[in-house]
């Protein structure tokens, strides 16, 4: 049996909850809107890493299915929760069209939080587009535990780079990449990353599938922990539907299906397998049952 | 929340056994009923639908899993679940220390494997009944859906209820993918049914403009929400128009309580609330406050005058 | 507009008459193609399937005949309409002087009805071809809809065939209600349908909440618009899937381009719009050109050649 | 045969159009909204009697049909259309609340327009609830044409009487009514109607298809020929679906199920089969087809 460098994230401290909420302003981000929320105790329950579920559409939507958006930021003084929204289908459009007194209805937080490392340790944060808007939070908690913080911010271009300033002003060093140059240096994340990695004593991640997975090869071969947030199709977010599973090697080293909204979105780095996502390997448990053989 | 805001007696049955309240969760929709409880008050439910359980743990299938479709959904899961091993280890000691009932769904690809699973869950403390989920394709007859053959439903049927508690009242799952679902009905009654159980999900395909190919890997997957609603009540119209004293626990795109109040309407005595959940996690005790609140303005004193009324 | 916008070639074909689009109007959704008029260029529609006719007018049922549901609708109609005298006198010269291809929908009770029917058709201008709309009770068996049976349905379509022009293609317009599909589509075919139109409506049922009653005074109807897309879909793929030869006349919540390009994937070399022209008038000409930019962005360079795709 | 007092109505002049617009002002009325559309199209061929349909509900809308509502005034030097909307369902309720600036899908003119009698002749006019804003640009008209305008605006309570300011201003006498005596005269629109049908040489009526009813009869015992814009429940309003349909006597003097969207809203008062309405009777054109054979 491999062992494995991080123990399963363990459950958020408290439970989510449903309210319709005001939002409070709207901002556009480059490629991005963000919006704050009046939702104070969603604000005072988050911790980072966690996501809230937004209902889409109006009361008369044909689309039923909540849209999970990370959480990029809280003041529990001032009540506030805030998201960063990439407009896409027609679900983020919507939400991304919100203005300061409309309401919507959310859910959250919700799924496990980033796990914290002991008190000190320098963490590597990278975050891929929107992504790292989940990571600003993180890095303030971590600074205020004494961590050192090494943080990259890498998107496809220019305008699709998020949180620059807030991680520049909280980390103790911060690289920007974009895939064709208009920002930082030319290049995918990992240029930063395998520079970064030898000082780190954790890594985390959050943003697109194929970012996560290089970011945790990169760690597991440095030998450092990593926590990824992935990011995967949910009906429910709350853990009750089984849609949003992909194969993660539990504690006692066997690979079930598991949620990424409750069980997840975090994950040990080097416990998923990300190869395997959408496929269904013969050793996941339970696959026997499906007709699935070892070969 | 209590159970009783209105004057309204809201007591009901699934068979023999009597029920606090009519809603009851949908079975593959809400789990075993934990990731409800910040939401709603899990006592306030008539009684929580299980997954699908098989006798073996299953993975389920690959992802994508679903797709959203106008006012639904198409799902592929495959029954993921812990086996009737993990169930009776895990979930269900669960549910019974809160005190909240477990109507049990049971799934098999084969007759023995049905009555194998009514067995295990005999006499199991806080199993109130079992839903026969013969939704399923039988290996023994070219992968042919149980529920789409009268005589295959039977079986099934039948052997359940020779296995199972007698104290369980054993329902009969419906598909609506069939030419005529009062034949089934009647066969699956006349082999022991105490109850049915409709609508299960309608088959369904969405197509990916993207990668131009089906959604889901299993290809087809099967359509719920209020979409399929008007397919789901004319199914409970005609079953309860042609067997008037079987009891139907009817589901199939309830969002609120006027949808369910249709439902009680066309002849079901309780309703599980499926998809809605995915929506709004309290929606089960939503539906219930306002179905409540229904029956109260159109001057219904208890739910079970309400069952079948547009019959009348 | 015009029907070409893009590169691609958008011609197809009903059987073997050339169809210059391949979007056409819904039975019953449109009624004669003349109120259109004033939102798009009738000549811009691959061929106007008309409301079925029978043989004699009829006045279609009471009132309410529509119920709203959740992204669809419920009807019934009862084919109101005014005869094949009526047919042959007003409509299909009014179609024929403008030059817009009918493809005249037939309907009957009897098998005899629909041979009738299809006599009355031959060689009348601008009938480019018959879709036969068996989804009616067939007086002859207690009522059961002919598309129900794969035999009724069989000697519906022989009979139009053996009665109608040989220069007339004549379609079979299936129903979703059937436990499986492919059989009926198969005896049809045998039958000598030259191709297929699917879906015909699911069949529904919605209680008023005010009257405790089924809005609809024929109780059940049936059920249309993006709600069923998916089931609609899934007929289409399996009987393309069964019977790649045989062409596909697709429909079933057809709203956009993309949604008609599932349909084209799936098996379909035409599509028809229905429910959605309630919505938007304009919608037959927006899902020609939004379909023509679809198949342009995904590197297809003809219609032809993307039927069937998803199956490849 | 019965002789018929009045002319089946004749189509409109101009065919319709369909648009995206503008709300220009959006104001509460009583129980109803009063909203202003920049739909220039629409009002230079909008007449009396007509209606336009909107699309509801938004981009993500489960609710696909158009709902219904009567024109009450154009401005064509504007450009502008208003309508007055009740809240009742979701499809209302939304239109009701739709604000300046806000966009909304639009068909129209729909219908049949109000015919209009030989200049000169004293018009009666009758509107209940919201129907009464559809006789504003009627009673503009027939002034213009030299008729005396008599107008009855009644409803239910003082909230839900409509265009009262409007009809006084361009009616030479104005009754108005409510059932439960909170403004005007107590009682049913009849009271005024049974006073002024004598000095009228045609009936126009508008509103609840029970009032239609009384005025089409009072109007007909008087032998005065009546018109009456009815509401159907339509699922398409241009004529297409067979949803809106209800027995009228025709120019031949048989019943046919008629589409109140393109055959009316606008019909003879004398023709329309009150009583009938929601049944089948066997006299109707194809009711023998149904199998409905004469008593
Ligand atoms: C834990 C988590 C955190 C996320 N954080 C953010 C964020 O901070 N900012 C942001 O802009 N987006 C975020 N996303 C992605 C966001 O949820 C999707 O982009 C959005 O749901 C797409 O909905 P749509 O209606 O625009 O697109 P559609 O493609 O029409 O969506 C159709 C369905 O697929 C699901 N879906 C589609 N794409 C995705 C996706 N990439 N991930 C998950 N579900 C998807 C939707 O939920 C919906 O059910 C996050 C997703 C997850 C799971
Ligand atoms: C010619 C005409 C003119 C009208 N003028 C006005 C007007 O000026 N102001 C106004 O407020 N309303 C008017 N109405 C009524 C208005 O169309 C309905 O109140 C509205 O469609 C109800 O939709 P909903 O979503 O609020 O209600 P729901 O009850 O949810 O509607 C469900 C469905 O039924 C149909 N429907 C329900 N009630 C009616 C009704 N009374 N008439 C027609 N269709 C109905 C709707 O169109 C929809 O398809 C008019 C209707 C017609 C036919
Ligand atoms: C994600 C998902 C999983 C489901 N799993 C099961 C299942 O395991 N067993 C079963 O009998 N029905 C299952 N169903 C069907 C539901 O129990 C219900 O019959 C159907 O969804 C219609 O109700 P709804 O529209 O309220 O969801 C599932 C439905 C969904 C959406
Ligand atoms: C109001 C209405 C009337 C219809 N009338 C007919 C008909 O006369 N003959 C027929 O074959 N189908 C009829 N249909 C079915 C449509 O042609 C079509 O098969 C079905 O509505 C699915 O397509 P859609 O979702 O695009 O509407 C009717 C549908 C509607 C909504
Ligand atoms: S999204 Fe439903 S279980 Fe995760
Ligand atoms: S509303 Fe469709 S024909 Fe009148």
């Amino acid at each position: 049996m491999t062992s494995y460098l991080t123990e399963p994230a363990p459950k958020a401290d408290q439970p989510p909850v449903q309210r319709e909420v005001e939002v409070v302003s709207a901002a556009p981000a480059g490629a991005y809107v963000q919006l704050a929320l009046a939702a104070p105790e969603v604000a005072e329950r988050a911790q980072p890493g966690q996501f809230v579920a937004f209902a889409v559409g109006g009361p008369m939507t044909a689309n039923l299915l909540r849209r999970s958006i990370a959480i990029a930021g809280t003041d529990p003084g001032a009540g506030t929760v805030t998201v960063v929204v990439a407009p896409h289908g027609p679900g983020s459009t919507w939400l991304a069209e919100r203005r300061p007194g409309d309401t919507v209805d959310v859910v959250g937080p919700l799924g496990r939080p980033f796990p914290l490392p002991a008190p000190g340790t320098t963490a590597l944060l990278v975050g891929g587009g929107y992504g790292a808007a989940a990571l600003v939070g993180l890095a303030g908690l971590l600074r205020s535990r004494g961590s050192r913080v090494l943080a990259v911010s890498g998107a496809a271009d220019a305008a699709r780079l998020c949180s620059v300033d807030d991680l520049g002003a909280l980390a103790d060093r911060l690289e920007v990449t974009t895939d064709d140059g208009s920002a930082g240096r030319a290049g995918r994340v990992t240029v930063a990353v395998d520079e970064l990695i030898g000082e780190s004593g954790v890594a985390y991640a959050c943003g697109p599938m194929p970012m996560l997975r290089a970011v945790a090869d990169a760690a597991t071969a440095a030998g450092v922990p990593s926590y990824v947030a992935v990011e995967e199709s949910m009906a429910c977010g709350i853990g009750v539907c089984m849609t949003c599973v992909l194969p993660v090697v539990g504690a006692d080293g066997l690979t079930r299906f598991s949620r990424s909204c409750t069980e997840g979105p975090v994950f040990g780095g080097d416990r998923v397998r990300f190869a395997d996502v959408g496929a269904l390997p013969w050793d996941v448990v339970g696959a026997d049952a499906m007709g699935v053989v070892a070969p | 929340m209590t159970l009783v805001e209105t004057s309204v007696d809201m007591t009901t049955a699934l068979g023999s056994v009597p029920l606090a309240g009519p809603v009851l969760t949908a079975s593959g929709c809400s789990a075993f009923g934990q990731e409800l409880e910040p939401f709603v008050d899990l006592a306030t439910l008539g009684a929580v639908v299980t997954k699908s359980v098989q006798l073996r743990p299953r993975s389920g299938r690959p992802t994508p899993r679903m797709a959203e479709t106008p006012s639904g959904m198409l799902n592929s899961i495959g029954l993921q679940g812990p086996g009737i091993d993990g169930l009776l280890a895990g979930e269900l000691p669960w549910l019974a220390e809160r005190g909240v009932p477990a109507f049990v769904s049971i799934a098999g690809t084969r007759v023995e494997d049905f009555a194998e699973l009514a067995t295990r869950l005999r006499g199991v403390p806080g199993v109130l009944g079992l839903e026969v989920n013969i939704s399923c394709p039988n290996v023994e007859s070219r992968g042919e859906v149980f529920a789409c053959d009268p005589v295959a439903a039977s079986d099934v049927v039948a052997a359940v209820r020779a296995a199972a508690d007698p104290a369980q009242p054993v329902y009969a799952k419906l598909s609506p993918d069939v030419t005529d679902i009062v034949p089934v009905a009647r066969s699956v009654t006349e082999a022991g049914a105490d109850g049915l159980s409709m609508i299960n999900t309608l088959l369904g395909l969405v197509i990916d403009p993207d990668t131009m190919k089906p959604v889901l890997g299993g290809v087809t997957g099967g359509l719920s929400g209020p979409a399929v609603r008007p397919v789901a009540v004319r199914c409970v119209w005609q079953v309860h128009a042609a067997l008037p004293e079987v009891p139907i626990l009817g589901m199939g795109g309830i969002r609120s309580g006027l949808d369910a109040l249709q439902f009680v309407l066309a002849g079901a005595s309780a309703v599980s609330v499926g998809t809605a959940v995915f929506s709004d996690p309290s929606a089960t005790a939503r539906v219930h406050r306002e179905l409540a609140a229904a029956l109260a303005e159109r001057g219904f004193s208890s739910l079970r005058e309400a069952v079948g009324h547009a019959h009348r």
